[in-house]
């Protein structure tokens, strides 16, 4: 039966995710570009957005989410064909219109995350194919082992609104896009600064109010559940903001505001897969975790290992995720304020749980992602002209420029 | 009448623009440049990766004037913009053979 | 009786929807114009809007939804006295309060809207002036007669969310406007490109987010008539998109940001009358028709018939309005996974029905604005001196300038 | 027991109040300073937010709205350990994670609202240390008299939604920085104007948008109560806008966006505390005093006294929501369309409450601020240097700029 | 050779590259600049503090141009740029010793 | 000395800095302008109407140097800014009379 209430906050959460993209993450992102490349950043954000979404509802939601087996749903609800108006989503209490919106956003942000990775070089042909390629076999599988009744689901694994699903297939592709990409032009002595930090900044606060939809609306209730995971995403996002002011102000004396909102992104992607199973206190450990351990992993791949992932969405979104699905196995304990272990669990054994879980999906972005963008390469090439790199892509590649004063 | 250029320090504009009414210099044209020199620019630091900007925001200022306050105009522009610190900037003196006020087409001085 | 959960997301909505016009229609038309107007478009809306709200209490609201006859309404709910705090409106589980407010913000977008004719030319005075009479004259009695139980409303036309009463009205009143006012200066070959694409796509996110409170917020309840609504308005927005993406690609090679954008409007408007009545496959096949048919009405208006309709209001809402109005019925056919036709209904029928509603709505906004133009003409004059519109409207009306760097 | 419907609301309700702050507020205030301190403004208001909200779990919360006496509260809910999971607010039907987050997001906002007196001159050490302290010593025991069960609710005091606890508090302690920190370099002639008023506008239209959430979720239900806030907010809010417009209209012949969006701002402080209490004519005529008062306060407090309170805090947020609070008693009546006096209570009778509330809030706001401010400025310092303050913030305190273009 | 140097009001600008395509001048650089002089910028009200811009937005050309044709140039520019208001703005006419077509390396009048 | 005035491609700035340092040329002004010549603009087409750009951006650099190095400076920028295309740019020479460094009041080729 629909409950008002529960569809009432779902609704909500849906155009709350939605605004996590467009414009949140389309902003945050372009902030961190050349002036030159701000409108290809966007368009390409924009563009995944709508391509998904169609791709959605031709058939990516229902082998996600429709019955199917271990490793993938069935084609029974293509174009949503016999789902009445008034279905209610199998499970809850909401119009399964709903319930398929919602999860619709969440497809949508995942490819988004991986442009971080190839902006300022990528074609736009090849972003498009990409995005879709990436979609129905890195996104859809994983969604459906975790949260469709597949096999990771079945064997227990704990991952509330997407530490695997969402954040760790996209940090993990990234960087196989950066390797097999190489590096922008100049990097990594000779890139040019982030043109409008505030732009990022912006984006940022767009992403952290939208992530209460994230977090809160996995709950699929309008109840006690959604409230705590509300209250331990902004305590984890708070947290890992001071630990990135406190790093920056004592390495550099000066505290940045792409600093800030960075860390405010590892807490929150850090959060994520445990929103919905620990309490505030583990909250606060998490968003130190998190932004400690995200803030050196720039430092590692962009300095250490010269990888080109322009954005960071591996450093930030692929290990902050890792990260939180890790620590839920410890802070669903109910002595540490989490929901407890499922019956005859044990921290021990949902550790080996939840690390099952991040290895089979890392595994499987990072050879699937592999294929996928070697099959790109051929089909359209990956990178564009150093003519088109040098001018920008805005002009280039979209006829275009941001700012026309 | 000389064409003189100024490339100075952006917060001490206000400044020359006072000292050079002071002696008669009706009008000017001014433009934001950036500087390479000894002064060296700040550092950014993003996401831990420094960026040190090779260019320090100036602003250029364009001064024609007729040869009998040439000297003078100098002389205000360099006691105003002067700070003593690294990157007070310069001043050029050209030869300026002609000039029309395109209001009026007065031509030489009286176009100033 | 007052239902919560109905009543929490009506008063969610309400917010989506006075959010789509502040910021995102003033940024969406902001960043087309030239940067010595763009504080100008800002304030147009901005002012609108607060002009609306307190004509709206003072009695618009009352005229539109208050009993009365097939035309208008009466004083009866004159800055609400009589109605009491708690009072429930009538045939909705919903506060009055409520749905004053949630119709108040369709009454505000919609003169909004048409400030897009008349971008960097229009006197402020005279924007004020005919907004105000427009409201009054326009907009009241058509959402009396569609949504006010008026003669339209008995004949049985469908118009969900507002494919008359919002955008019809808007593009018909758009283009007389701009016939009247003429062209800017250089139009069409020395205008100037838009000064900010950027920014209109962040307002044109912002626009798509909100009009989820829109067309679902239009079901007046939190349930699956809602969901189902906020479903079609997605796909027909992203389809819509692609469309103008795949159009600009062959015709031009280069896929625009601004394009893209406009493509999503397009489909938003198309698919507006119809969202409560249809599904997602009728939502792909309205997303392509309005992105298709709105795209080369551009290039009519504009190019063949050289009026500057500055910012393509008739061809994108008008157009598109019109579209998703007659589509609809066609698209209500249960056969074609519609909500059915009324008893005794059909297809054919229900179509000449919604070619009357086009055809009054069309007939009333275009004679009516017509004469309400003449008038303030008369009383304030219509357009600002040449030396005003070439230094910019900011400076010159608003003593302000958008940029100070 | 716990109501979907009223925590569907409340949820949004803390979503749409942070967002006030971020990016909201941070850019309304951005839009206002020069171009080199814009992401100062936004590191401090971001920053803030972080700091308030670990406070908060840390104790805040708890010595606010947990038992206690008259003064303050207790420490029984620090790090909210003791509160399960699916605990339900006292007196009312939401889960406590829930009542936690909403009243966080006010005490956010507050000391990011301060932030306004001492742009581009403080320095961010003791902008941290001040707030902090701030929190504790100002903010955290008056919103334990007003709402958290102290003396002045027990003395009646009528503040529904923060005139006394956010607004007037913010204000005072603006004017007292102001004035130890002295003006601006260059205050009054030589002080550069707004960078970015379309910012301000921006950032204004989402505080407008979020004070929905504001007012209408200090209903805690989504009902009646909760529908005429909404009403009345916004119809002060626009109000108020069009009185700005008409006095700028008269006396410069110009009316601007930066006074409109402050208008609004004005009428939203001033009825924020009747929100809860009065009906949509006094709306218009508590619009109408706020707009008039805070805009002639603006020149009172900047010319007249050449104190350099740099974004107009207390003459926009003091002084209106003073206003608010004292005209409460007024319009409360039940014969002006309020709910009415309390069981044996009058207009005269409220009146004197809600002035003693004024004043005590006043008083307590002003001598703790001094005090607070003088232990900061011995700690940390309060100013930066005069070559930092020329050069920018950006650059000099937090290694960025803004726009790098 | 001759290097000139025009600061004029920014709408004027097309009328003027127009004018000198007309007489053969192939190449001009443009910049924005802020003009001081007789004519005053307008007054900007912001919450009521009144800001007045001391500065006028102009457009500065640079063009440089065979000996032969330099009087012409000035000329044109002059016409184009007339519009009888204060600040239509100045020419400027500097001798110009050598020039390079970087892409060519072509020298002298042939560089222009 | 002499004033020499490049007009460059803007993404050859940094080659053609670090040439001009290889031969002591100590500082430099930078600006960002709109060229106008052979090489035509992007096209830019927003919702079907075409715009085109009728200016290229470029960035002009400003270098005062002694009579001595002037010829090699003209070279090393020459050099450093070609690529072949259409549009490398233009090199201008000017005689330059007087120069004073800000800081010092130093005057005449010690200034630069
Ligand atoms: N040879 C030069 N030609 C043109 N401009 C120069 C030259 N040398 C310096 N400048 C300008 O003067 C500014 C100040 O010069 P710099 O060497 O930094 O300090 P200082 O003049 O105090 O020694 C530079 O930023 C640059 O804009
Ligand atoms: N002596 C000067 N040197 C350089 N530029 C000048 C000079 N005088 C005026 N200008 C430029 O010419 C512009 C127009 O001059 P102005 O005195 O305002 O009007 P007009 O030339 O019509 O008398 C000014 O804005 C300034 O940019
Ligand atoms: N006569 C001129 N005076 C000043 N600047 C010029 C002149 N001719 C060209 N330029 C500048 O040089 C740039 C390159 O010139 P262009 O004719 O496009 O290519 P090329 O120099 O390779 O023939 C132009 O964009 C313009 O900025």
């Amino acid at each position: 039966m629909i409950d008002a209430g529960n569809t009432a906050w779902l609704i909500t959460a849906t155009a709350l995710v939605l605004f996590m993209t467009l414009p949140g993450l389309a902003l945050f992102y372009g902030g961190l570009v050349r002036a030159e490349n701000l409108l290809s950043v966007l368009m390409q954000c924009f563009a995944i957005a709508c391509l998904v979404s169609v791709a959605w509802l031709a058939g990516a939601y229902s082998l996600a989410f429709n019955a199917g087996g271990p490793l993938i749903g069935d084609l029974g609800k293509v174009l949503l064909i016999g789902v009445p108006r008034d279905a209610v989503a199998p499970g809850t209490t909401l119009p399964e219109s709903v319930f398929f919106m919602f999860q619709m956003t969440f497809a949508i942000i995942t490819p988004a995350l991986i442009v971080g990775a190839f902006v300022e070089r990528m074609r736009f042909s090849a972003v498009m194919l990409f995005s879709l390629l990436w979609l129905l076999l890195v996104y859809v599988p994983v969604a459906h082992w975790v949260w469709g009744g597949g096999w990771l689901a079945a064997m227990g694994v704990r991952d509330f609104a997407g530490g695997l699903v969402v954040h760790l297939t996209a940090g993990v592709t990234a960087l196989v896009l950066a390797i097999l990409l190489g590096p922008r032009l100049g990097f990594p002595d000779d890139v040019r600064p982030p043109h409008a930090p505030w732009m990022t900044l912006a984006g940022g606060c767009m992403l952290w109010v939208g992530w209460f939809g994230f977090n809160a609306g996995s709950a699929l209730t309008a109840g006690a559940d959604a409230g705590m995971a509300m209250t331990v995403t902004h305590i984890s996002a708070a947290t890992a903001t001071l630990v990135w002011i406190v790093i920056e102000w004592m390495k550099f004396g000066k505290p940045s505001v792409v600093g800030a909102v960075t860390g405010a992104i590892a807490g929150l992607a850090s959060i994520t897969p445990a929103s919905g199973y620990v309490g505030p206190g583990a909250a606060v450990v998490i968003g130190i975790a998190g932004g400690t351990v995200c803030y050196f992993m720039v430092g590692v791949i962009k300095r250490r290992f010269r990888i080109d992932d322009s954005l960071d969405v591996f450093a930030v979104h692929g290990v902050g995720g890792a990260t939180g699905v890790a620590l839920t196995a410890v802070f669903m304990d109910a002595a540490l304020g989490g929901v407890g272990f499922p019956e005859g669990g044990s921290m021990s054994g949902q550790a080996s749980i939840q690390l099952i879980g991040i290895g089979a999906t890392l595994l499987w972005s990072l050879v699937v992602s592999f294929v996928i963008a070697k099959v790109v390469q051929a089909v359209t090439g990956l990178r564009v002209s150093a003519e088109t790199e040098e001018q920008g892509l805005d002009v280039r590649l979209h006829g275009e420029r941001a700012y026309n004063m | 009448m000389k064409y003189i250029i100024a490339v100075i320090q952006p917060h001490r504009l206000e400044a020359i623009r006072e000292a050079l009414a002071g002696i008669g210099v009706q009008g000017l044209t001014v433009s934001e440049v950036r500087g390479f020199g000894r002064q060296k620019g700040q550092t950014e630091i993003y996401r831990g990766a420094e960026y040190v900007m090779q260019y320090v925001p100036k602003v250029k200022l364009e001064i024609a004037v007729d040869d009998a306050i040439a000297d003078a105009v100098v002389e205000a522009v360099g006691a105003a913009a002067r700070t003593g610190r690294i990157g007070d900037g310069k001043v050029f003196v050209l030869d300026l053979e002609g000039a029309m006020r395109v209001r009026t087409g007065e031509m030489g001085a009286d176009a100033l």
